[in-house]
């Protein structure tokens, strides 16, 4: 064994030690704790970091451990790998910052950031999996992990929203398990390579391929809140706005999104799958989700709930883009996955803001709040302006590449989705920006607490200040070296046009 | 002079309001408006062309600055530069931001060399002048800016159909070339159908034009001028630039797009025969306006021939119906504000009657041997103008109340004007 | 030192020693928990030199005095007669760190010198070759598991208890008849000279039907499982542990050890398996339905012992085509499931402690004051859903696979089912960890080492999920599942 | 047919009656004596065959299982009747509680 073996596990570790140690603190050892957070998300950041140089200098990182005879947990840095670590990797750290700031002084917090920690531990483990079952492992982790999180506030809502969440969830994982172990009968084999392993499958388990097929989809598109999937999403924002932030951009539905991502590319195959003709009716799927998304967030007065509707919507966008089955498409929606995490993740902080800084729950109440929080409300704009797909925001390139990957797979259809879902967004994004901007604010705030001089407290505002320039420059920035879009090309390119 | 620097200041025109253009910086500079433009000023001096590569931004984008869009950076310089003085004795701060975020994405449309970063900077543009239009709120001007917005959104969604089909066509999506590969491709009439529609969502074009006048209707004066100058001036100066115009003979489309130009100046015509606010008319003048470079360009599609003859001419042209539109607007935003004592407010229409008389008549009279030469082969619409011009001259009874904005406003319209020929 | 190590018969250590050690807890109730803990460690210790022999020596084998069959006694062990053992001891030092602390000083006079008989049986069980042996050794272990279930005396226990006294019962008498039946056709008790005389005919089937039933009362399996619930749910939180993880599996590993050698070979493809299977199959159905059922946390827990029992059996009909592997699952499902309804029955036992009840509506505010017991139920949950990574897993997928394989959707979907079931009813204890309590409870305070038992029972569980290699190659050694697994 | 075979008969009906009493009566005391009469007629069935090579000595080894199962049915017998007095004390009846109680 060496560093190359260990580094994926040590990726892990990086997470799980302070997690675990982190649930045996006593409520008061503020101090160890933040600690603790903090040390495990730099050190994994330099990890992910060290990987991501490692793997561009032509290094070979995995990690192999026998479950059973012909079923291996394995870990591997692959590019698509690389792309959901560096993500997860960065987004903790600002959400353990965040996390930090927003439950200071409420009870449970050493329960909280121990589930929080394994919470991303399971989503690393998802990035790194190299095979499906090992992506099932940490999947079902991540299931677990985030339960808690769910129901932490602890009211009946919350149960209620963890029951949902829990009922979907676990059904999915049993649709994923079904899927999963018929796969394996079939080819024996579950390792993750690039343009998939099912080509040697003989011609008669074709139709037992699609139903393993809808079956995995099925598992990942109840986390990836694939419409009629999704009724859990916008139950779970009761959770605190980290949970929301962690559910919404870092781990669960990036996850699902993940997994289907890796279904089509390196289960399937895209031109197996294609010729499967099974990525079709997924385009329609997210298309009708897209909208769907968009059409109920429209509605919303609950600001965490219209963003849930939104998230419900956005991460389609991903789905679709693998699903058009075309290299072009394949960079929107893979590079979707970090943009619309960053822009999400801002999102909620800038929720949990307000939610915090003046008990501002639903959008009814956001008259002028921009005036009364300048950063936070910019930080929103940015994060609204994406979403909606309006340049120079990162959304601009996701749907940039994602409608030219439509036009050059000669489906012009999803160009027509697309304009509807931006149309939409803009119909339930600007309103919120009018009211925070340009109405009068009220009298007084709902519940509001005082910082001082600052608008809010310094680590809830740093936050979502830093995901908003992340987004921007991702999106000025996108042909930069490293810049995720160079990333997506690269993985593309691999599932696409290498031999 | 410098080429590197040279290209850099482009960079900088660009960059230098939008860094601006946050609060914790403009609010401790005196004169923060003014500083911004600055560098447009003496780019604008500057002579010679450059241009500026930004590979790592977006696809890959740049800056260019050349004889044609000269004439349009002479033009909003001096609008802003007007806006600027405004904008300075207003109160409101909280304007600020927008007015700069505003005037970066103008700067950036004028400059971008190609489609993506036109497409961009017009988004800040467009986004920022919501901020301008709204921004002393009632509810009439929310109700102008909800209009605004939606036809914002709805461009720049048939702008982004015909920017993807741009790319999909072709790899570099500069100006020169967008103008001959587009000619070209299969897609071409789709193209240009959203061109169309997207920059008739953005100026106002009618029929169109609903934002136009709604936002006419209540604003303020700063945004009065600027409603003009910035949103129509740029949705014409960005259908030039985007349309494969000159390339290849699109009869029926051009003639189509002729007929639409024609209505549209019709509709102003008829428009005006009912009794309709003062406030209205930089609304109807814009939209005739916008109509007669409609009908314009319709020839230049349906005859080439027509159009290289006279290509030389559109970016001054644009200039000037900004200049133009900016200073009606202006003027006519200003006169509420000059008679707002309860007696006057019946001869409101009348006193303004008087002003439009008069310069309407200088502006006409240049304009008609300007459009009449560019329209020499289009003898209906230019009967149509014509005759827009008279409706208006005839409608407008002569009162008797003289005001010293007028000359005022004349020296701005020379500034302008001065400034247009300079740079060009 | 070496050959020395290997010299000691281990087995019949494991056997004598926990006898001697019972009877010394009785004559020294003084020192009652010190003694009896002392035998269990000591008892791991020699499963563990048995081990380490079977791992140098292959199959270990021991005539009794020197006797030999027939009319002496022989102990044998391979490598499922290892497992099984390795899970006893493991269960037995949870249990017996657990029951340390657990009980007071009249009850726990009582409780170990049952215990430890209950262990020498179970021990002496997992180590007999001979099909009589294996008869007295079930009287053994079901009479020490009655007595302890009655532990605690009152009204509920003792009425569990004679249930349970008069199922164990029947089912071993029935069990003896059918030894009868064999010995009296075949000339024979050990199971491996059965396994090369039997031959088919009414004999071996009214062999099958008398021992069959009795092993499936005793076993709990559908619809025969009436006894469990009541018994399991009354007795203290130890003993439940003991005879849901440990007991309940003996008499399962006879049935399976005559099936491998005995009945399976020649009635397997009859229809016998179809039948096992369904009662299988309706075991998880309705075991896991009764548990979202409960009330009460201690049966609840029972249920799902109904349900997971249910799960063993679903190897059988696979078996004729996948033959070890079926074999694999089932060991592998029994082992896992023993650690973690363990730990599930100790994390009960932690609760009423703490509460006073195990009303499962009320539970919030102790669930959340017990952080560790909370953990415990939670991973031991992860196994008994067969949620990756964890010894449950391993059993399901291997199922699942051969399931699957074989086209056996009816099978397919009642796991699925079984899971998600299992989800249920494991979140509906576990969501009250995180909800605020309406009801305050008196509480008292629960020993660590209580806690921590439970804690390391269920991370044995999940760990058994890494461990599918090493175990699955040590239950190969003496080949226990050769005759069923090269069958045509 | 040969005499052990009648006794082995005897016996099984006597195993069969067992079971039929221990399914019938309530009263635990009944139930006791049902599980010994299956008990005796398992020995009778084992004594019985015992002779099954049908040379003059008979086999040993049921011989053996029996005394072995006697010890373990009393035992088993002295288990029961004290945890049916004990239960008798706590309930003041000899019967199970009714099933349906949970």
């Amino acid at each position: 064994m060496n560093g190359n073996t260990w580094l994926p596990l040590l990726v892990i570790a990086s997470s799980l030690l302070p997690g675990l140690i982190i649930f045996g603190l006593a409520e008061n050892r503020v101090r160890l704790r933040i600690a603790l957070n903090l040390v495990g998300a730099i050190v994994k950041l330099v990890l992910v970091g060290w990987m991501l140089w490692g793997t561009s200098q032509g290094l070979h990182y995995e990690m192999r451990l026998v479950l059973l005879p012909g079923l291996e947990l394995v870990l591997r840095a692959g590019p698509l790998s690389l792309l959901f670590v560096s993500l997860s990797a960065v987004l903790w750290l600002v959400t353990t910052v965040y996390a930090i700031g927003y439950l200071e002084g409420s009870p449970y917090r050493s329960r909280f950031f121990g589930f929080f920690s394994l919470c991303v531990t399971a989503t690393v483990g998802v990035a790194l999996a190299g095979n499906l079952i090992t992506f099932l492992v940490f999947y079902e982790l991540l299931t677990l992990a985030t339960y808690p999180l769910v129901v932490h506030r602890g009211t009946e809502a919350a149960r209620r929203a963890g029951q949902t969440y829990l009922i979907y969830t676990v059904l999915g994982g049993a649709l994923l398990l079904l899927g999963t172990v018929w796969l394996y009968t079939l080819t024996g084999t579950l390792e993750f390579t690039p343009q998939g392993f099912l080509s040697e499958v003989g011609e008669e388990h074709h139709f037992a391929l699609i139903i393993i097929f809808v079956l995995l989809i099925a598992g990942f598109g109840v986390k990836a809140a694939l419409v009629p999937l999704h009724g859990w999403l916008p139950q779970a924002m009761v959770a605190p706005a980290p949970v929301s932030a962690l559910l919404h951009a870092v781990a669960v539905v990036k996850a699902g999104a993940f997994g289907i991502v890796r279904v089509v590319y390196d289960v399937f195959g895209m031109e197996f799958a294609s010729g499967l003709g099974v990525t079709g009716p997924l385009a329609w799927l997210a298309a009708i989700t897209i909208i769907y998304g968009s059409m109920r967030a429209l509605f919303q007065d609950d600001l965490k709930r219209r963003l849930a509707y939104s998230t419900v919507s956005q991460v389609s966008y991903i789905i679709l883009g693998v699903a058009i089955a075309g290299p072009i498409a394949a960079i929107g929606g893979v590079v979707h996955l970090v943009h619309q995490g960053l822009m999400k993740i801002t999102l909620f902080f800038c929720a949990g803001n307000l939610a915090e800084t003046l008990g501002i729950h639903k959008v009814s109440e956001m008259n002028g709040v921009g005036r009364r929080m300048p950063w936070t409300m910019a930080a929103f704009t940015v994060g609204a302006f994406g979403m909606i797909g309006a340049p120079p925001v990162a959304g601009f390139i996701s749907k940039w590449y994602l409608g030219l990957g439509a036009l050059e797979a000669g489906q012009g259809w999803v160009i027509i989705v697309l304009a509807g879902s931006s149309l939409l967004n803009a119909a339930y994004f600007l309103p919120i920006l009018h009211r925070a901007w340009f109405r009068e604010p009220p009298d007084a705030w709902p519940e509001e607490h005082d910082f001082g001089r600052k608008e809010t407290a310094l680590m809830l505002l740093l936050p979502p200040v830093v995901t908003a320039l992340m987004a921007l420059a991702a999106g000025l920035l996108a042909s930069a070296p490293f810049s995720p879009l160079e990333w997506a090309k690269l993985i593309a390119v691999r599932e696409f046009y290498q031999p | 002079m410098n080429v590197d620097i040279y290209a850099m200041l482009l960079l900088i025109v660009v960059a230098w309001p939008l860094l601006l253009a946050i609060p914790a910086l403009h609010s401790r500079l005196p004169w923060p408006h003014h500083l911004a433009i600055m560098p447009a000023v003496v780019l604008m001096i500057l002579p010679g062309e450059a241009s500026l590569e930004l590979p790592w931004l977006f696809f890959g984008t740049g800056f260019a600055i050349d004889g044609d869009n000269q004439w349009i950076l002479g033009m909003s310089v001096a609008i802003w530069l007007m806006a600027a003085t405004i904008a300075k004795n207003i109160k409101h701060d909280f304007a600020t931001p927008f007015f700069l975020l505003t005037l970066a994405g103008n700067l950036g449309v004028i400059l971008a060399a190609d489609l993506v970063g036109f497409f961009v900077f017009s988004a800040f543009m467009g986004y920022g002048f919501y901020g301008l239009l709204i921004y002393k709120g009632d509810a009439e001007v929310w109700r102008a800016g909800r209009l605004y917005l939606i036809f914002l959104v709805l461009a720049d969604l048939a702008l982004f159909e015909a920017l993807l089909l741009a790319a999909f066509t072709m790899q570099n999506l500069r100006f020169e070339e967008v103008r001959h590969v587009m000619a070209e491709g299969s897609s071409s009439q789709f193209y240009i159908w959203m061109v169309l529609i997207g920059f008739a969502f953005k100026t106002g074009i009618w029929p169109v034009h609903l934002w136009l006048s709604a936002a006419f209707r209540s604003v303020s004066q700063l945004t009065m001028l600027l409603l003009g100058g910035v949103p129509v001036t740029m949705g014409l100066f960005g259908v030039v630039r985007w349309l494969p115009i000159g390339e290849h003979v699109y009869y029926v489309l051009g003639t189509a797009i002729q007929m639409l130009g024609v209505v549209a100046m019709l509709y102003v015509v008829l428009r005006l025969l009912m009794p309709s606010p003062v406030k209205l008319l930089p609304a109807w003048a814009s939209t005739a306006v916008s109509g007669l470079f409609i009908a314009a360009l319709g020839t230049g599609l349906s005859h080439p021939v027509v159009w290289h003859q006279y290509e030389h001419l559109i970016y001054p042209f644009i200039a000037i119906l900004g200049i133009f539109l900016a200073v009606f607007g202006f003027a006519i935003g200003r006169l509420p504000e000059t008679r707002r004592s309860p007696a006057l407010v019946a001869s409101r229409a009348e006193a303004f009657n008087l002003w439009v008389e008069r310069w309407i008549g200088t502006v006409r009279s240049w304009a008609k041997d300007r459009l009449l030469g560019f329209q020499s082969h289009q003898r209906a619409s230019q009967r149509q103008v014509v005759k827009q011009y008279q409706r208006i001259l005839n409608w407008q009874k002569p009162g008797g109340v003289g005001v010293g904005w007028s000359t005022r406003i004349s020296l701005f319209v020379l500034l302008g004007l001065a400034l247009a020929w300079l740079a060009g | 030192m070496g050959a020395e190590v290997s010299d000691i018969p281990w087995g019949l250590v494991l056997i004598l020693l926990p006898l001697m050690g019972g009877m010394a807890c009785f004559l020294w109730p003084r020192v009652t928990t010190m003694l009896g803990l002392v035998t269990v460690f000591g008892v791991a210790l020699s499963v563990a030199g048995l081990g380490w022999q079977i791992l140098e020596n292959g199959v270990y084998r021991h005539a009794v005095g020197g006797w030999g069959a027939p009319l002496g006694i022989d102990l044998y062990a391979d490598g499922l007669s290892l497992l099984m053992l390795t899970a006893t001891a493991l269960v037995g030092l949870g249990v017996s760190v657990y029951s340390a602390a657990y009980f007071r000083r009249e009850d726990a006079t009582r409780f170990w010198p049952l215990w430890l008989f209950l262990l020498a049986g179970l021990n002496a069980l997992f180590l007999s070759a001979d099909i009589f042996n294996l008869y007295v050794t079930l009287e053994l272990m079901g009479l020490a598991a009655v007595a302890l279930a009655a532990l605690t005396g009152g009204k509920d226990a003792l009425g569990g208890a004679m249930r349970y006294l008069l199922a164990a019962l029947l089912g071993s008498l029935a069990y003896l008849l059918g030894v009868a039946l064999l010995y009296h056709g075949f000339g024979t008790v050990d199971i491996t000279l059965l396994g090369q005389r039997v031959e088919s005919g009414p004999v071996l089937w009214a062999a099958l039907g008398l021992m069959g039933a009795g092993l499936l009362l005793k076993t709990a399996v559908f619809p025969l499982h009436f006894w469990l619930p009541p018994a399991h749910a009354s007795a203290p939180a130890p003993v439940s542990a003991l005879l849901s993880a440990l007991v309940v599996k003996a008499s399962f590993y006879i049935l399976l050890r005559l099936w491998l050698s005995i009945f399976g070979p020649l009635v397997g493809e009859e229809g016998v398996d179809t039948l096992l299977g369904l009662l299988g199959a309706t075991a998880v159905l309705w075991g896991s339905v009764q548990a979202l059922r409960q009330t009460r946390l201690k049966l609840l827990i029972a249920y799902s012992t109904v349900a997971q029992i249910g799960y063993l059996f679903l190897a059988f009909p696979l078996a004729a085509a996948a033959g070890v592997t079926a074999w694999h699952a089932v060991i592998y499902l029994a082992f896992s499931h023993a650690l973690a309804k363990a730990a599930m029955f100790l994390v009960a036992g932690n609760l009423l402690r703490f509460g006073g009840h195990d009303r499962i509506a009320d539970l919030d505010r102790v669930v959340q004051r017990l952080p560790l017991t909370t953990g415990a139920f939670a991973l031991a949950g992860v196994s008994i859903m067969g949620l990756p990574p964890s010894g449950g897993f391993i059993g399901k997928w291997l199922l699942l696979e051969m399931a699957l394989a074989q086209g056996r959707w009816d099978l397919v979907v009642v796991m699925i089912l079984g899971g998600l079931l299992a989800a249920g009813y494991i979140f509906k204890v576990l969501g009250r960890a995180f909800t605020q309590a309406e009801v305050t409870h008196k509480s008292r305070a629960v020993p660590a080492c209580m806690e921590w038992a439970a804690l390391l029972l269920a991370i044995g569980a999940v760990l058994l999920g890494f461990l599918a290699v090493p175990v699955l190659s040590v239950v190969g050694i003496g080949d226990p599942f050769g005759v069923s697994g090269v069958r045509p | 047919m040969s005499a052990a075979f009648l006794y082995a008969l005897v016996g099984m009906g006597l195993f069969s009656l067992g079971v039929y009493a221990l399914i019938v009566h309530a009263h635990l005391l009944r139930k006791i004596l049902a599980i010994n009469v299956m008990g005796s007629g398992i020995f009778l069935v084992l004594v019985a065959l015992a002779r099954r090579t049908g040379e003059a000595q008979p086999d040993a080894v049921p011989h053996a299982m029996v005394i072995t199962g006697i010890v373990v049915a009393i035992s088993a017998t002295a288990l029961a009747l004290t945890l049916m007095l004990k239960l008798a004390a706590e309930t003041g009846c000899a019967e199970l509680p009714d099933e349906k109680r949970e």
